[in-house]
C-alpha cells in the first residue's frame, strides 16, 4: 500500500487566482510528482486576427493580460510597424518605454503581494499592494485606465503626458522608492521569509537556460537574458542594467524583481530627463505584409509576437509566445521534491501569467 | 481454605483443558471445550474477587517439594528441546543461553538443593493478585474464544500452513494457568518456573506457521527472554548465597528483607522483567512477534506475557523505591515510552503501531514502577488493568478487520465506519480509551503526572509522559480519522462475524466503557487497600474530578444521540477539491485527462520518527542506563 | 539579521490613518482621462457607421431605418476606439462607469441628425 | 437586515479572464478599497462562501468547475459576474473556444461591467448582490424545498 | 455573595454564558487591529457576530452527516474545558478535556475524506503535538510554585507567578501563537485563506457547523487568555494589562512573520518552548527548597 | 532599431540534425509555433535564440506529416509541441510528457487545423 496523498491542486484554488491546475502526489508533506495541467482560460482569441482588422486587433492583444496589458499592446504595434516599415515619432518610444516600466513596476509590486500572499503573510501583501495603487494611479492619470491602459496604437501613442506631469510622475518615484526600499528589505531580509525562500525550487543555471527559463526566473538562476538589451522603444537610448543573482532559489527570483523595482524607477526617471518634444505619432496607412517575430521584455521574461501578414488588412496568423509558458517546464523541475507548503510559493516564484499563456 | 483451593484451581484448570484439548480432533468439541473451559476460568476469578476482595494478604503453604523436583525436570526437558530446535535452526546465541541457564540451574540445585528448606509459604495472595487473575481470567479467556473462530479463518485463509490448532489451544491454556502460576506464587523458584513456561509459550507461539519469518522471530524473543531468565536464575543464586536456607526465595520474605539485600536480586528480576515487558534494548522481539496470529499478538500484549515482565517489577516496586537503581530501570521505560511512542508513529502496520504502543505503555509503567513511590505504584496498576482491556479489544478488532479486507495496513481502513460500522465503533472505543479523556489511560496519564511531581526526579518523568503522550495522542488520533471517514458507496462487510466473535468483543468494548466509570471503585476496593498495606498510606483521585470525569463520559455517551436531532436537515455534497468535478466517487478527472482516484493517506514522517532514526538511540541509551544499575548493583555485591 | 523586519512598518501604519477610500461615502476615484462609459449625442450623429466597424467587441448597433444608435454595455470594453474615430465627435467617453445591474439590456440613443442619408453598405451586426 | 447582509463572505473564480478584472477583484480586498469594512471576506472556499465572483467567460474546460463550486456553496447564494467577459463573453465572444457569460452555465444575479471593472464598481456590485441574498434567504425560510432544488443534484 | 460551595459552578456559568461574548469582541478587536496594521479601516467591531449570526442562517452543508457530531462535540468540550477552568478545576483535567475537544475537531476534517480537510487534519495533529507539552509544562509549573493544580488555589496564590516561570511564559506565549491559529504557526487553518490548504481543517464544514467552530473558538480565545491571567494572578490589573499585551503582541506577530512549515512549527514548540520551559522548571526544581514559601 | 533575426526553412527529416546542432551551439529555445499557410499545409517555427540573435527553423508539413519530437534535446519543448498538437493536429511523435490533447482543451478540435470563416461563431 503506497502511502501517497493525492491533492487536486485547483484550478479553484485561493492561492492561485489564476486557475491552473496540479495533482500533487503527496507523502506526507513532500511532493512525489506534480502535473500540471492548464487550458482552463483558453479562449483561443488568436484566432480573431481573421476577424479583426489588423489596427482593431491593438484592444484585444492589450488584453491578453490584465498586467502587462501595455506591453503586449506595445509589442504588437512594434511588430507590426518592423513589418510595414513604420518609424515612430521618438516621442512615442519614450512614452512606450515610461509606460512599460511602470507596468514593469506594477507587475513586480502585485507580483511581491501574491507572493508575500502564498507564504502566508498578508501585511507584506496588503504593503506591496497599498504601494502599487500609487502606481495605478499614474495610469489612470496618464491613460485614463487602471488596468487596460489602451494608450498604444500603430504608429505612435495614443496619448501625450504633458512635460509637467512627467516631472510630477518622477519627483512622486522618489518617495515610491523609499517605501518600495521598506518593502523590500523586509522580502529581502526577514528570516521568516526566508524560511520560506531560501533553497526552495532551486533552478541550476543549466536548467534554466536549457529548459527555455526566461526573465526573473531565468535571472535569478544567473542567466543574464533581458530583451531590453535589444533596444527596443527608448532602451537603446536609455542605461539598462541588467540583474542577476545565481542561486537559483525562490529568494533569488524574488531579489532579481525586489532589484528591478530600483531599476525600473531609475530607467523612468531617466527617460523622463531625455524626452524629446514632438509628434507623438504617424499615419499609417497599408497594410502589414511579411511577417515578424517582435520580442520585447515583459515583468516576466521574453515575449514574442510573431506577426504574419498578407498584404490585407487581416493578419494571417499572430502568435503569442508569453514567458509563462516556456518558464513551465523549468516550474515542473522545481516542484519536483518539494513540500506541500513550498507548491505556491514555488508557483508563484516564477510569477505565472496563464491568461497570456494559454490565450 | 477456600480461596487456596480458587488459586490451585486456577492454576490447574486451565492445565487440564489444556490437556482435553491436545486431544480433541473434532472442532466441535475443541469449540466447547475452550468455551466451557473460558467460562469456568472466568467465573473462578471473578469468584475469587468476590471471596477475596476484603482480605489483604495471605500466605498459603502448599507443600512443595514434589513440586520443586517436577519443576526442575520439566525445565530441563524444556531446555533440552529447545537445544535440539535451536541447533537444529542454528540458533546458536538460543543455545548457548540454553546452556548457560541449565548449567546454572544444575548448579544452584547441586549446591543449594540440600541446604534449601521446604518454603513455608508458596502461595500468596492479595489484591493485586486478584486485579492480575481478573485480567487473565477475564480478558485471557476471551481471547482463547475469540481464536476459535479466528484459526478457523486462518486457515482457509493459509492453506500452506500445517493446521496444528490441537496444540495451539493447548499451549494457550498451559500459558494461561502458568500466568495464574506466576501471580499467585511466593515462592521465586516456582516463579522462575512459571516464568519460563510463559517464554516457551510464547516462543511456540510465535512461531506457529512455521514459516521462516516467524520461527526466526520465535527464537528472537525466546533468545531475548532467556537473557532475561539467565538474570533470573543469577538472582536465585545470589539469594541462596546470602541465606543458604532459602528462606529469603519467598517472595514476601526478600521484599520486606531490605534494600541491602533485596536489591540485587530485584535489579537482576527487573531486568528479566523488562526483557519479558519488551523494554527498549528487547522491543524487538515483541514488534516481531507480530508474525503470529492474532488472538496469539492479543494474548501476549494485554494478560499475559508481557504482563508478567511488569507485573514483577510492580511487585519490586518497594524495594526499588528511591534508590538509584530504580530510578535507572525507571529511565529505562521512560526512553522506551517517549521513543516508542515516536516510532509508532511511523508505523502503518496496524499490528505494529499496537505493538510499539504496547511496549510504549509497559514503558510508563515500568517508569511508575522504578520510581516506585505509593502512588505511582497505584498508577502502574491502573494502567496494567486499563491497558490489558483496550490493547485486547484493538487486537481482536484488527483482526476481524483483518480478516474481513484481507490488510492489516492501517491505510487499508479508510472508511471502516461505512463498511464495517459497529466494529468501527469498537475500535473508535478501544482507541479512545488509549488516549482520550475520560477513559482509562488518561487517567493513569494524569495521575502519574500528579504523582511523578511529588516524586524525586520526576520531573524528567513529566516531561517525557508530556512528550509521549503527544506522540501517542497523534498515531492514535490519525488512525481514528482513518477509520471515521466516510468514503462514499462503499459495501458493508460485517454481516458473516461469527457470533462468538461478537459476544467477546461486545464484552470487551462493554469493559472499556465500565472499567473506566468504576475505575474509583476498583481502586478503593482493590488498589487503595493493596497499597495501604505496602506503604502505609495510599492515594485516590479527589471527588470533585471524578464526578467531572463521569460526566463528561456521561456527555460523551449521549453526545452521538444529538445527530437524531437536527434543527436543520443537511444537505449532502461532494468534498472540496479544488473545483475539480468528482466523477463517480472519489475520482475526478486530472492532469492529462487521467482519471484519478482519490487518496488519502495519513502521515509517518518516517525521516522524523522512523524506526531507523530513533531504535539506535534509544537501544543505546537504555543499554547504558541497564549498564549503569548493572555496575551499581555489581558494587553492592563486592 | 532579520527577525520581524516588518515590525517597524507594521506599527508605523496602525498608528497612521488608514488609506481607505471610503467608497460610497466618500466618491471613487477618477482622473478627467478615466474611461467610464460612451455617450452619444444623437444630434451630431451622421450615422457613418465607422464606430460600428472599429469597435473590437461589436458592441454598438446602428439602425438607420429606426434612427437608432444603441450600444450594449455588458459588451463595450470601453476602449475609447469609437471615440477616437468617430468623425463627428459626437461621441464622448464619461468618466462615470456604468452601474451593475440584475438584467442586461441595451442602450438606446435615437439620432436626431438631420442630413439627407447618403447610400450605405449593410452591416450585420453580431447577433 | 439580517446577518446574511453584514457578512457576506465571497468566493472568487477566474473563468477565463484576462486578469484585468481578477487583480481588481483582488484589489478591492486591499488597503485602498479594503472591503472588510462591509464584513466582506474573501474565503476562497465554495463551502464558506455566500457570494460567488466570477470573473472572464466560460469555456469548454471551465463550465464544469465553475458549476462545481456553484453547487458547493450553500444556499442562500449569489453570483456576480465581475467584468463584460463574464457578462457575455466581452472581447473575446466570438473565439472558438468561449462559451459565452458565465450565465450560460449558472445562474447570474448582478452584472458588473467594465474592461476591467473597477473595484468601486465591484463594491457596488456585490452592494447590489446583498439585497438578492436577502429576498433569497426569505424565499428559503418560507419555503425550504425550493431553494435547494437547483443544485440538488450535488449529491 | 453567593455561598462558598456555589462559586465553581456559578463561575461557570458565568463562563459559558459570557466567554463566547467575550471571546467574539477579542476577535473583533483583533481583527480591527489587523486592519489597522495594514492600514485599512478594517471590519465592525461587532463583525465576528455578524459571521457567526450568518453562518447559523445559512444551509446546513455537510459531506456526511457525522461531521455535526463531531463539530456540536467540538464545541461542547471546548466549552466543558474552559468551564472547568473558570470553576477553579484541575488544570490537567482541563487540558484534557481541552485536547479532546481538539480531537473531535480532527475528527470532523478527517470524516469528510477530502484532500485538503484531510491534510489540515494531519497538520492540526502536528500542531496539537507541538503545544501540547508546553501546555503540561505550564500546568506543571504553576504547579511547582503554588503547590496546587486546581486552578482555584493558584488564582489565589499571592504568589507573582510569572517571577518564578519567566521561561515557561514565554514557551507559553509562543504556543498560543498555535493555539490562536496566527502567523507563524496558522498551519492548518489560518483566518485568511491565501494559503495551500485552502482552509485546512475547516474545509469541508459550512452553515451551522461552521458557527459552531467559531463560536468554539471564542471559548478557546478566552480560555487560552485566562491562563495568561493566572501567570499575573497576584495582581488582577497587571493581570489585564499582561493580557491586553500578550494579545497586542500576538496581533503584532501575525502582522510581521510568514507561515512557516510544519517542521519548523513542531522544532520551535518543542525546543524554543520546551527548553525555555524545561530549564525553567529545572532551575525550579533545583532552588524549590530555598524559595517557596 | 530592428532585432536580429533570420528563417531558414528545412526538411522534417533534418530538424532532428539541425536542432541538435542548435544545441551543441548553445542556443536556447524561444519558442515553437505554427502558422496555417494552405489548405493543408503548416509552417512550424522553431525558434532558437543566442545572444539575442534569434534563428528560426521553418519546415512545413501537413496535417498528416509525423513531425519527430525535440524533447530528446529541448526537454522543455513539450508544451509547444503539445499545444501544435492541440491547436493544428500536427502530429508529434515521442514528446516526453505527452497530454494527449488534453493540454488545452478546446471545445473544437484543433481549431486553427479546420478553417472557420469571418463571421461565424464556431
Ligand atoms: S498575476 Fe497571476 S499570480 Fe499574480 S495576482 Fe494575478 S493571478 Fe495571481
Ligand atoms: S505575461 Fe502576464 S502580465 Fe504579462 S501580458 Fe502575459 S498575462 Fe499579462
Ligand atoms: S501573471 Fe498571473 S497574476 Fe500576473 S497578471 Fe498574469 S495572470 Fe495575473
Ligand atoms: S487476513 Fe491475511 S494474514 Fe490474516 S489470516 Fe487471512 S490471509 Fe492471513
Ligand atoms: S470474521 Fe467471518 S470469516 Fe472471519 S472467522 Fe469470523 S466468521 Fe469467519
Ligand atoms: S468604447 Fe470600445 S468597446 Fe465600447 S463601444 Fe466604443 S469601441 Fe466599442
Ligand atoms: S457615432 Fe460617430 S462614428 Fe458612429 S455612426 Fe455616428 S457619427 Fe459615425
Ligand atoms: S472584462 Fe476586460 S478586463 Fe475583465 S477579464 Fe474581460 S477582458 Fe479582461
Amino acid at each position: 500500500m503506497t502511502k501517497q496523498i493525492i491533492v487536486p491542486f485547483g484550478p479553484q484554488h485561493p492561492v492561485l487566482p489564476e486557475p491552473i491546475h496540479l495533482d500533487l502526489v503527496l507523502e506526507d508533506e513532500r511532493v512525489v510528482d506534480a502535473i500540471p495541467s492548464i487550458g482552463y482560460i483558453h479562449r483561443g482569441f488568436e484566432k480573431l486576427v481573421e476577424k479583426r482588422e489588423f489596427t482593431e486587433y491593438v484592444y484585444i492583444a492589450e488584453r491578453t493580460c490584465g498586467i502587462c496589458s501595455f506591453i503586449h499592446g506595445a509589442t504588437y504595434c512594434q511588430g507590426i510597424e518592423q513589418i510595414m516599415k513604420i518609424e515612430v515619432p521618438e516621442r512615442a518610444d519614450y512614452l512606450r518605454t515610461i509606460w512599460s516600466e511602470y507596468s514593469r513596476l506594477h507587475s513586480h509590486l502585485l507580483w511581491l503581494g501574491c507572493f508575500a500572499d502564498s507564504f502566508g503573510f498578508e501585511n507584506l501583501f496588503m504593503a506591496a499592494w497599498r504601494i502599487r495603487e500609487r502606481i495605478l494611479d499614474v495610469f489612470e492619470q496618464t491613460t485614463g485606465g487602471r488596468v487596460i491602459q489602451g494608450s498604444c496604437k500603430i504608429g505612435g501613442v495614443r496619448r501625450d503626458i504633458a512635460n509637467d506631469k512627467l516631472s510630477g510622475m518622477s519627483r512622486d518615484l522618489d518617495s515610491i522608492r523609499k517605501e518600495i526600499g521598506e518593502l523590500t528589505t523586509v522580502f529581502l531580509n526577514d528570516d521568516t521569509v526566508r524560511h520560506r525562500t531560501r533553497n526552495i525550487g532551486v533552478l541550476s543555471r543549466d536548467d534554466a537556460y536549457h529548459l527555455g527559463a526566461v526573465g526573473p526566473t531565468a535571472r535569478g538562476s544567473g542567466v543574464a537574458i533581458d530583451l531590453r538589451k535589444t533596444g527596443y522603444g527608448a532602451y537603446d537610448r536609455l542605461n539598462v542594467p541588467v540583474i542577476t543573482d545565481s542561486c537559483g532559489d525562490c529568494y533569488s527570483r524574488c531579489y532579481v524583481r525586489c532589484k528591478e523595482l530600483f531599476t525600473s524607477i531609475d530607467l523612468i526617471q531617466q527617460a523622463i530627463t531625455e524626452i524629446p518634444d514632438g509628434p507623438i505619432d504617424v499615419k499609417v496607412t497599408g497594410a502589414p505584409n511579411g511577417e515578424y517575430f517582435m520580442r520585447a521584455e515583459q515583468p516576466r521574461g521574453e515575449l514574442v509576437h510573431y506577426l504574419k501578414g498578407n498584404g490585407t488588412k487581416f493578419l494571417v496568423r499572430s502568435r503569442i509566445r508569453t514567458p509563462t509558458l516556456t518558464n513551465i517546464p523549468p516550474l515542473v523541475k522545481m516542484l519536483q521534491g518539494c513540500e506541500l507548503a513550498d507548491v505556491p510559493v514555488i508557483v508563484l516564484s516564477i510569477d505565472p501569467c496563464i491568461s497570456c499563456t494559454e490565450r | 481454605m477456600q480461596i487456596v483451593q480458587l488459586l490451585i484451581y486456577l492454576i490447574l484448570f486451565p492445565l487440564i483443558a489444556a490437556v482435553f484439548l491436545l486431544f480433541a480432533k473434532k472442532g466441535f468439541e475443541r469449540g466447547w471445550i475452550v468455551k466451557l473451559s473460558a467460562l469456568g476460568i472466568g467465573a473462578v476469578s471473578l469468584w475469587l474477587l468476590v471471596a477475596g476482595f476484603d482480605k489483604g494478604l495471605i500466605t498459603y503453604s502448599v507443600s512443595g517439594r514434589i513440586f520443586d523436583l517436577a519443576m526442575l525436570i520439566i525445565e530441563l526437558v524444556i531446555a533440552a528441546y529447545l537445544l535440539w530446535l535451536g541447533l537444529r535452526h542454528k540458533k546458536y546465541s538460543v543455545v548457548i543461553l540454553v546452556l548457560i541457564q541449565a548449567a546454572l540451574l544444575i548448579w544452584f540445585e547441586a549446591s543449594f538443593g540440600h541446604t534449601i528448606v521446604e518454603l513455608p509459604n508458596n502461595l500468596f495472595f492479595d489484591q493485586f493478585s486478584i486485579i492480575m487473575a481478573l485480567i487473565i481470567g477475564i480478558i485471557g479467556s476471551l481471547i482463547c474464544v475469540y481464536a476459535l473462530g479466528y484459526m478457523e479463518t486462518y486457515h482457509e485463509h493459509h492453506k500452506d500452513i500445517a493446521d496444528r490448532r490441537g496444540m495451539f489451544f493447548f499451549v494457550l491454556f498451559v500459558f494461561l494457568s502458568a500466568m495464574f502460576g506466576l501471580v499467585f506464587s511466593n515462592n521465586l523458584m516456582w516463579i522462575l518456573f512459571f516464568w519460563e513456561i510463559t517464554t516457551f509459550c510464547s516462543f511456540i507461539l510465535i512461531g506457529y506457521s512455521q514459516t521462516e519469518e516467524a520461527t526466526n522471530n520465535a527464537f528472537l524473543a525466546l533468545a531475548m527472554n532467556m537473557l532475561g531468565g539467565v538474570a533470573f536464575v543469577a538472582a536465585l543464586i545470589y539469594i541462596a548465597t546470602l541465606d543458604p536456607s532459602g528462606r529469603l526465595l519467598e517472595l514476601g520474605a526478600l521484599l520486606s528483607s531490605g534494600y541491602a539485600i533485596a536489591i540485587v536480586p530485584a535489579v537482576l528480576i527487573c531486568f528479566a522483567g523488562l526483557t519479558k515487558a519488551a523494554q527498549m534494548p528487547f522491543s524487538s522481539w515483541l514488534v516481531g512477534a507480530m508474525v503470529a496470529p492474532t488472538p496469539v499478538s492479543a494474548l501476549l500484549h494485554s494478560s499475559t506475557m508481557v504482563k508478567a515482565g511488569v507485573y514483577i517489577i510492580v511487585r519490586f516496586a518497594p524495594v526499588l523505591s528511591g534508590t538509584t537503581e530504580g530510578m535507572m530501570i525507571a529511565m529505562v521505560g521512560g526512553v522506551t515510552f517517549l521513543l516508542t511512542s515516536c516510532m509508532a508513529i511511523s508505523q502503518s502496520n496496524a499490528k505494529k503501531v499496537l505493538a510499539y504502543s504496547t511496549i510504549a505503555n509497559l514503558g510508563l509503567i515500568v517508569a511508575c514502577a522504578g520510581v516506585g513511590t505509593y502512588n505511582l505504584m497505584w498508577v502502574a496498576i491502573l494502567l496494567i488493568i486499563f491497558h490489558a482491556i483496550a490493547k485486547s479489544l484493538l487486537f481482536l478488532c484488527v483482526g476481524t478487520v483483518e480478516h474481513r479486507i484481507g490488510s492489516r495496513d492501517i491505510e487499508d481502513m479508510g472508511g471502516l465506519i461505512e463498511r464495517m460500522p459497529k466494529l468501527a465503533i469498537m475500535m473508535f472505543i478501544g482507541m479512545a480509551g488509549m488516549f482520550l479523556a475520560p477513559f482509562g489511560m488518561i487517567i493513569s496519564k494524569w495521575a502519574a503526572i500528579e504523582a511523578f511531581i511529588q516524586a524525586p526526579f520526576g520531573l524528567i518523568f513529566i516531561i517525557i509522559l508530556a512528550f509521549g503522550g503527544s506522540a501517542t495522542l497523534f498515531f492514535w488520533s490519525k488512525w481514528m480519522g482513518k477509520i471515521i471517514s466516510v468514503m462514499r458507496h462503499q459495501e458493508n462487510v460485517e454481516h458473516s462475524i461469527r457470533q462468538e466473535k461478537w459476544v467477546v468483543l461486545w464484552i470487551l468494548t462493554g469493559l472499556v466503557v465500565i472499567v473506566a466509570l468504576i475505575f474509583p471503585l476498583i481502586s478503593s476496593a482493590l488498589i487503595e487497600p493493596f497499597i495501604m498495606q505496602i506503604y502505609g498510606h495510599t492515594t485516590r483521585l479527589s471527588e470533585a474530578n471524578i464526578t467531572i470525569m463521569l460526566l463528561m463520559m456521561g456527555l460523551l455517551i449521549i453526545m452521538p444521540f444529538s445527530m437524531l436531532f437536527q434543527s436543520k436537515t443537511p444537505k449532502i455534497a461532494p468534498p472540496y477539491m479544488g473545483g475539480m468535478t468528482t466523477v463517480g466517487d472519489m475520482k475526478y478527472i486530472g492532469s492529462a485527462g487521467v482519471s484519478r482516484n482519490l487518496v488519502l493517506s495519513n502521515y509517518y514522517l518516517r525521516n522524523y520518527f522512523g524506526e531507523e532514526r530513533l531504535f539506535m538511540p534509544g537501544t543505546l541509551a537504555c543499554w547504558g542506563l541497564i549498564l549503569i544499575a548493572f555496575i551499581m548493583v555489581a558494587g553492592v555485591i563486592l | 539579521m532579520g527577525f520581524f523586519e516588518m515590525t517597524k512598518t507594521a506599527l508605523k501604519t496602525v498608528l497612521s490613518r488608514p488609506v481607505t477610500i471610503l467608497y460610497p461615502y466618500q466618491p471613487a476615484k477618477k482622473t478627467g482621462l478615466t474611461r467610464g462609459h460612451v455617450v452619444q449625442d444623437g444630434s451630431k450623429c451622421i450615422s457613418c457607421s465607422i464606430c460600428v466597424k472599429k469597435c473590437p467587441s461589436q458592441a454598438i448597433l446602428l439602425n438607420k431605418e429606426a434612427k437608432t444608435w444603441q450600444i450594449d454595455r455588458f459588451r463595450c470594453v470601453v476602449c475609447n476606439s469609437c471615440v477616437d474615430t468617430c468623425p463627428t465627435k459626437c461621441l464622448s467617453m464619461d468618466t462615470q462607469y456604468t452601474a451593475p445591474a440584475s438584467k442586461q439590456g441595451v442602450e438606446v440613443f435615437t439620432i436626431t441628425y438631420v442630413k439627407p442619408p447618403k447610400p450605405e453598405k449593410k452591416e450585420e451586426p453580431k447577433e | 437586515m439580517t446577518y446574511l447582509a453584514k457578512s457576506p463572505w465571497i468566493v472568487h473564480y477566474d473563468g477565463s479572464s484576462c486578469n484585468g478584472c481578477d487583480i481588481e477583484v483582488l484589489a478591492a480586498l486591499t488597503p485602498i478599497y479594503d472591503v472588510e469594512r462591509f464584513g466582506i471576506v474573501n474565503t476562497g472556499n465554495p463551502k464558506h462562501a455566500d457570494i460567488f465572483l466570477v470573473t472572464g467567460s466560460v469555456n469548454e474546460k471551465n463550465r464544469e468547475i465553475v458549476k462545481n463550486t456553484y453547487d458547493q456553496m450553500p444556499e442562500p447564494k449569489v453570483v456576480v459576474a465581475i467584468g463584460i467577459c463574464a457578462a457575455t463573453g466581452g472581447i473575446f465572444r466570438e473565439c472558438y473556444n468561449v462559451m459565452g457569460g458565465i450565465d450560460k452555465v449558472i445562474p447570474v444575479d448582478v452584472y458588473v461591467p467594465g474592461c476591467a471593472a473597477r473595484p468601486e464598481s465591484i463594491i457596488d456590485g456585490v452592494v447590489q448582490a446583498l439585497g438578492i441574498l436577502e429576498a433569497k434567504r426569505k424565499a428559503m425560510n418560507e419555503n425550504p424545498g425550493a431553494a435547494k432544488k437547483p443544485a440538488g443534484d450535488a449529491r | 455573595m453567593i455561598p462558598e460551595p456555589w462559586t465553581p459552578f456559578v463561575n461557570a456559568i458565568i463562563y459559558l454564558l459570557l466567554a463566547p461574548v467575550v471571546g467574539g469582541l477579542v476577535a473583533g478587536i483583533d481583527r480591527k487591529v489587523t486592519a489597522r496594521m495594514q492600514g485599512r479601516v478594517g471590519p465592525p467591531l461587532l463583525q465576528p457576530f455578524y459571521d457567526v449570526g450568518k453562518l447559523f442562517e445559512k444551509e446546513n452543508l455537510v459531506v456526511t452527516t457525522t461531521q455535526n457530531f463531531y463539530v456540536l462535540s467540538y464545541l461542547v468540550f471546548m466549552a466543558v474545558s474552559g468551564a472547568l477552568f473558570f470553576s477553579g478545576g484541575d488544570m490537567l483535567l482541563v487540558i484534557f478535556a481541552f485536547t479532546l475537544s481538539h480531537i473531535f475537531l480532527v475528527l470532523g476534517a478527517y470524516a469528510s475524506y477530502s484532500p485538503y480537510s484531510h491534510v489540515g487534519a494531519e497538520r492540526e495533529l502536528i500542531q496539537i503535538i507541538a503545544y501540547e507539552p508546553m501546555i503540561i509544562i505550564t500546568a506543571v509549573g504553576m504547579y511547582m510554585v503554588t503547590k496546587s493544580f486546581y486552578v482555584g488555589t493558584i488564582v489565589q496564590s499571592p504568589i507573582p507567578i510569572v517571577l518564578y516561570l519567566p521561561g515557561v511564559f514565554i514557551g507559553y506565549l509562543i504556543v498560543l501563537t498555535i493555539k490562536l491559529r496566527k502567523s507563524p504557526f496558522d498551519l492548518s487553518t489560518s483566518h485568511h485563506a491565501h494559503q495551500e490548504l485552502v482552509k485546512g481543517v475547516t474545509t469541508d464544514f459550512a452553515g451551522p457547523n461552521l458557527g459552531k467552530l467559531e463560536i468554539a473558538h471564542w471559548y478557546e480565545y478566552v480560555f487560552l487568555l485566562g491562563v495568561v491571567y493566572l501567570f499575573f494572578a497576584w495582581n488582577p490589573i497587571l493581570a489585564i494589562a499582561a493580557i491586553i499585551i500578550a494579545y497586542f503582541l500576538e496581533i503584532l506577530i501575525d502582522n510581521t512573520t510568514s507561515r512557516v512549515k510544519w517542521q519548523m512549527t513542531l522544532r520551535s514548540a518543542w525546543l524554543v518552548a520546551g527548553t525555555l520551559g524545561i530549564i525553567n522548571l529545572g532551575v525550579l526544581y533545583y532552588l524549590r527548597m530555598v524559595v517557596v514559601p | 532599431m530592428k532585432q536580429e533575426q533570420s528563417i531558414i526553412p528545412i526538411d522534417v527529416g533534418q530538424l532532428i540534425g539541425s536542432v541538435e546542432q542548435c544545441r551543441n551551439e548553445g542556443y536556447r529555445l524561444a519558442q515553437i509555433g505554427c502558422t496555417k499557410v494552405g489548405d493543408n499545409d503548416f509552417e512550424v517555427n522553431y525558434s532558437f535564440d543566442k545572444d539575442y540573435v534569434l534563428k528560426n527553423l521553418r519546415i512545413t508539413v501537413t496535417a498528416e506529416t509525423e513531425v519527430p519530437s525535440i524533447t530528446g534535446m529541448y526537454w522543455g519543448a513539450f508544451v509547444y509541441e503539445n499545444e501544435m498538437h492541440d491547436l493544428f493536429g500536427i502530429q508529434v511523435k515521442g514528446i516526453n510528457i505527452d497530454f494527449k490533447g488534453t493540454f488545452i482543451q478546446t471545445a473544437i478540435k484543433y481549431p486553427f487545423g479546420v478553417s472557420i470563416s469571418k463571421g461565424e461563431k464556431p
